[in-house]
């Protein structure tokens, strides 16, 4: 496992850089926005929150479509479903990698794009704790989408599709946390509603989308 | 004997081992005698109170951000014409150059707008167009980093400068459409033929602008030479392993 | 020391930020310049052994 | 311990391919799987690998124990050589990559990109991971596309020393691998189109 | 040519629906906004017409890493380049049938959408033509990008790092005219102006994804 | 209108392979090339078909001749065979993909899609597709991979119809094809490690 592990680490990292370029993904849509909708800051310091956590989202969802799809066109999967590794734990550790590799570096990036979207200096913290907490959350449903679309061709957009409903709750209670700490009050509701879905997709997704690749290896 | 002898790697590391002592002892005396007469013997500003120090920093890095890219589209072209290994070496020396520089330039602007606009950042058209060079720097970096073939990644590095030098430009005009901004007009005297900067911060920071430059080229002819050894490293394995 | 007045703080941190990241700029590439001349070396001597 | 395979029917596709397939190999054995294209020979063969379940039919003696190489090797252009098979011998709980690397001469292309080796040399590499399993039964798809004469040769030498370490090797393949071995010829047990029990949409016929 | 063209389409509607796709990611980032930035409908009615145009450049974006990689992996350029059809000529179609499949649909959805954003009454006539306007460029900008990373495993995130700064002006003159549109001004300058850029880019720009093209295969 | 090679050198990753190879194909010849696996046939053809620059010498008579069969058929595999053949066929303005068909018994396949296609069949298909090219010159990596017995004489049969009409084939292979030609092993042009000489790298040594 640590084995898989360190292997998708150090492919991403060698393959251009799947780690710097989920961030980057996520400072161009954040830096897209203010061309979008204008550049007035009192405008852009309510939307701020919002737009990061759609930004991470975005970026989370865009890394996700090659995270099985490279493993399955050149044999991978068939090989790792042979393996003595469990498929759940192998895609347990495929989530973590995609976390470690996309998730984290979003964290520790919002700040700054925080900055440039004016937010409140009381929302850091909140917006911190919020995508922390979620993030990983993504990760994992991310990969259940990628293990039902990994056989078809073309099949990154029909994942998002997949995949986007299902990142609702997250997104919903996560951007509220981040939304109610910019605004000076206190999102811990909506924070521990967050944490509870992350544990919950953490613990019960691994089995599904295990159960749902075996389907589609065969 | 003509300029472009100097391409050939050899040649160049011989000529660029010369210069370099006499380029990076100029650049150190001109970038710590700018900076530390614009910091200690200079008055603070009416308006700007001692912010207006930044400027020795903000300045320099600023220009040389603009001019490194500009460097890369010239060495890029030479690749594209003449194929001379050391200008696309060259190129890809000074990209790492040029995005410090910008980040420079973003953070000391970035540190300045807090006490002069109230804050860190805003959608002015030249913070904005800085930013759009930031991400340029950083794909052109990525692009290198991710193409195996070195001659290829120089290819493809040299078109993507000449596209996104024509759409840096585009941005430039797109940007000051859409926002009027906050940021003073250009006071460099090449710029404007005229100063409007008073002596006495204008010479710390002429001072400074040569150092930086100096600096930005010791900076990539070191770099070039780096990236020349590491090439050969590269290619006198390659044929190692073939005769295994 | 000058007297930096109220913007002690940016001015210092300005100059702070910049040094850090030229220095980091400059010690980085002596050190893949350093390690690219070793590796160099090391592959010329062995091809003449 | 044997590998069985007893009256097995095999689909792709929904559609019945094989139907009635009997065959054992046993320890220090191989068996070779001949066939016309599009027999079924590759269904049959991800089947016993439990890639995908039979129609009907009992496999035994094939849990955990095989080494399955498809008409993909697996390979990451990105890993080197060794990493590639050192990646494989950890999933496997193994660590010694050297005996695969000597086997399929390997060594001189250690450090390169996977996805800078030739069409053979890539094969070379896929091979040399079954070693590195550490699986007694190896179910081959036609392993010996792309290869030379001499790196056939070498994978005659390391199926031969497997099968003297008492291990198996089913193998389907066209062409003649200089390996003594059973043939069993699939054509015979092709499922005739008018067949319609154990398919997926039997229940709608 | 006309057979590319053919060949492309029939393969977007079969392969899951290029075309459905692109549409339902458009649906769901602007779905997902009032989640992300609050329900307010003024707020909303603000950025209706920058979310929309971000929406369409992400569905763009997202449906393009496919664009060449699919031919690139399974042989069909290689085969392409040695064909008497002009690489210049094969990509222009590529980016005509990616904007056939992916611009044209979310021309006509931006409306529907709009709708759910409140989107000022006096907007509509305005978005709909600088989407019309704008869209073509971001498929052939977008294809240059798609060439440039062709041979790159995991191709697709930094193809967008390079592409949308690429993308800036195209946005900036088209989330201009909408907005301007929105709040009932003239939006005819940068309408203008984007058409400009349209042209130009849809002349030049073949001919340099072409050479990049010819860079890679070799 | 014949295939002249003269002196060429070719390279991959920079690195050069072959040097100084020479040959011709007249119409209605054919030529196999040979050479153990990493010799540089796959470089050297590619080079040929256009499809990377030679480091020097001169090939003549490949402009908009040369139909390429490499490792990889160009198939989609959600179209069907048919639709598959007649894009190529347009590609190449032409229309008639039926005797494409005939010759490698494709018929009952042709409304399948090509991705349900067995190994060998795929292979079939991609073989097809240089009948509808109309190209005089079919220059072929390794195309018997996959193929059965029938199937390898059937792509012999069609490269004998082939050069009977003034076609050439220049065919790298690792197996015997049956086909009566001309061999060309590319073992003694590889190139020496201390030869420096048009690399793109030679700059640096
Ligand atoms: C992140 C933010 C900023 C960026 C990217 C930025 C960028 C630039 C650039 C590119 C130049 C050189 C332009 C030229 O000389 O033509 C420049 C010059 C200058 N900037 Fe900034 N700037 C930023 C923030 C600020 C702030 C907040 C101030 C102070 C209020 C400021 C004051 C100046 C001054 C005084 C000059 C010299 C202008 C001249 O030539 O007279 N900048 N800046
Ligand atoms: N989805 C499908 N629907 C119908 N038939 C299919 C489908 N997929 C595969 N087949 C057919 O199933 C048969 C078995 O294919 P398989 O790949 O097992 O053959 P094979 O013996 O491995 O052939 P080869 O020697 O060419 O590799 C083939 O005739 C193939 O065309
Ligand atoms: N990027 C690279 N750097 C160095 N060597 C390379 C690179 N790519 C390929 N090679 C080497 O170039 C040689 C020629 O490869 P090529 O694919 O032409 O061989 P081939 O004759 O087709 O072999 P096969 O029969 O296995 O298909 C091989 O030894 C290969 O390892
Ligand atoms: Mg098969
Ligand atoms: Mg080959």
């Amino acid at each position: 496992m640590i084995a898989l592990l360190h292997r998708d680490l150090m492919l991403a990292f060698r393959a251009g850089g799947g780690f710097g370029l989920g961030l980057a993904f996520f400072l161009i849509v954040t830096v897209l926005v203010p061309f979008s909708v204008g550049p007035q800051s009192e405008l852009l310091s309510t939307i701020a929150p919002g737009v990061l956590w759609l930004g991470a989202l975005l970026a989370c969802l865009l890394s996700l479509d090659r995270l099985l799809a490279l493993d399955y066109e050149d044999g991978t999967l068939d090989l790792l479903a042979t393996a003595p590794l469990p498929l759940e734990a192998a895609l347990s550790i495929k989530a973590l990698s995609h976390w470690l590799t996309t998730g984290l570096p979003l964290v520790l990036a919002a700040p700054i794009l925080g900055l440039m979207l004016n937010l409140e200096p009381d929302g850091y913290i909140w917006l911190i704790a919020s995508l922390a907490f979620g993030t990983p959350a993504l990760s994992v449903i991310g990969t259940f989408g990628a293990a039902l679309t990994v056989g078809i061709k073309r099949g990154g957009l029909l994942m998002s599709l997949l995949v986007l409903p299902l990142y609702v709750p997250t997104l919903i209670f996560g951007a509220e946390a981040a939304r109610q700490g910019a605004m000076g009050l206190d999102g811990t509701t909506p924070l521990i509603l967050l944490a509870g879905i992350t544990l919950g997709t953490i613990a019960l997704m691994p089995f599904a989308s295990a159960a749902v690749l075996r389907m589609t290896l065969r | 004997m003509s300029l472009w002898e100097y391409a050939n790697p050899v040649k160049f590391l011989g000529l660029s081992a010369r210069v370099q002592p006499f380029l990076w002892a100029a650049a150190t005396i001109c970038v710590v005698v700018g900076l530390i007469w614009g910091f200690f013997a200079t008055p603070d500003d009416y308006r700007q109170g001692s912010t207006v120090k930044i400027i020795y920093l903000h300045v320099p890095a600023a220009l040389m951000a603009i001019n490194a890219w500009f460097m890369m589209l010239v060495a890029s072209l030479i690749w594209l014409i003449r194929r001379h290994h050391v200008s696309a070496l060259a190129a890809k020396a000074a990209a790492p150059v040029g995005i410090t520089m910008t980040l420079i330039a973003l953070v000391t602007g970035a540190i300045w707008g807090q006490p002069m606009w109230g804050t860190w950042w805003a959608w002015d058209p030249r913070l904005t167009s800085f930013l759009i060079l930031f991400l340029f720097y950083l794909g052109y970096i990525a692009l290198w980093e991710a193409v195996e073939d070195p001659d290829t990644a120089a290819d493809l590095t040299s078109v993507l400068c000449l596209v996104g030098s024509v759409f840096a430009v585009l941005s430039r005009y797109a940007v000051k459409f859409w926002n009027q901004g906050l940021h003073q007009g250009t006071s460099v005297p090449m710029a404007t033929g005229g100063r409007t900067v008073s002596d006495v911060f204008f010479y710390p920071l002429a001072i400074s602008m040569v150092g930086f430059g100096l600096l930005f080229l010791a900076l990539v002819l070191y770099r070039t030479g780096t990236e020349i050894r590491l090439r050969r490293a590269r290619a006198l394995l390659a044929r190692r392993k073939r005769e295994m | 020391m000058p007297d930096l007045g109220k913007y002690a703080a940016e001015v210092l941190g300005a100059y702070g930020l910049s040094l850090f990241l030229i220095a980091g700029l400059i010690v980085l590439s002596l050190r893949k310049g350093r390690r690219a001349r070793a590796e160099l070396a090391r592959i010329e001597a062995n091809k003449d052994a | 311990m044997t590998l069985r395979v007893n009256d097995l029917a095999v689909a792709r596709g929904g559609v019945p391919v094989l139907n009635g397939v009997s065959f054992e190999v046993a320890p220090g054995t191989s068996l070779i799987l001949r066939g016309p294209n599009g027999a079924g020979k590759t269904t049959l063969l991800r089947t016993i690998a439990g890639l995908q379940p039979a129609l009907s039919g009992q496999i035994d003696g094939a849990d955990e124990t095989i080494a399955y190489a498809g008409h993909a090797d697996g390979l990451k252009a990105m890993l080197s050589v060794a990493e590639n098979l050192t990646f494989w011998a950890q999933v496997f709980g193994n660590s010694d990559i050297e005996p695969a690397l000597a086997a399929y001469q390997l060594d001189p292309l250690r450090d390169r990109l996977a996805g800078t080796l030739s069409a053979g040399q890539k094969r070379r590499l896929g091979l040399a991971r079954l070693m590195v399993t550490g699986r007694p039964i190896w179910v081959l798809d036609e392993p010996t596309v792309s290869l030379d004469a001499d790196a056939v040769a070498m994978f005659a030498a390391a199926v031969t020393a497997h099968l003297g370490a008492g291990g198996m090797a089913l193998i389907a393949t066209h062409i003649d691998l200089g390996l003594n071995a059973d043939t069993f010829d699939v054509t015979p047990y092709r499922s005739k189109s008018d067949m319609r029990s154990g398919a997926s949409d039997e229940a709608f016929l």
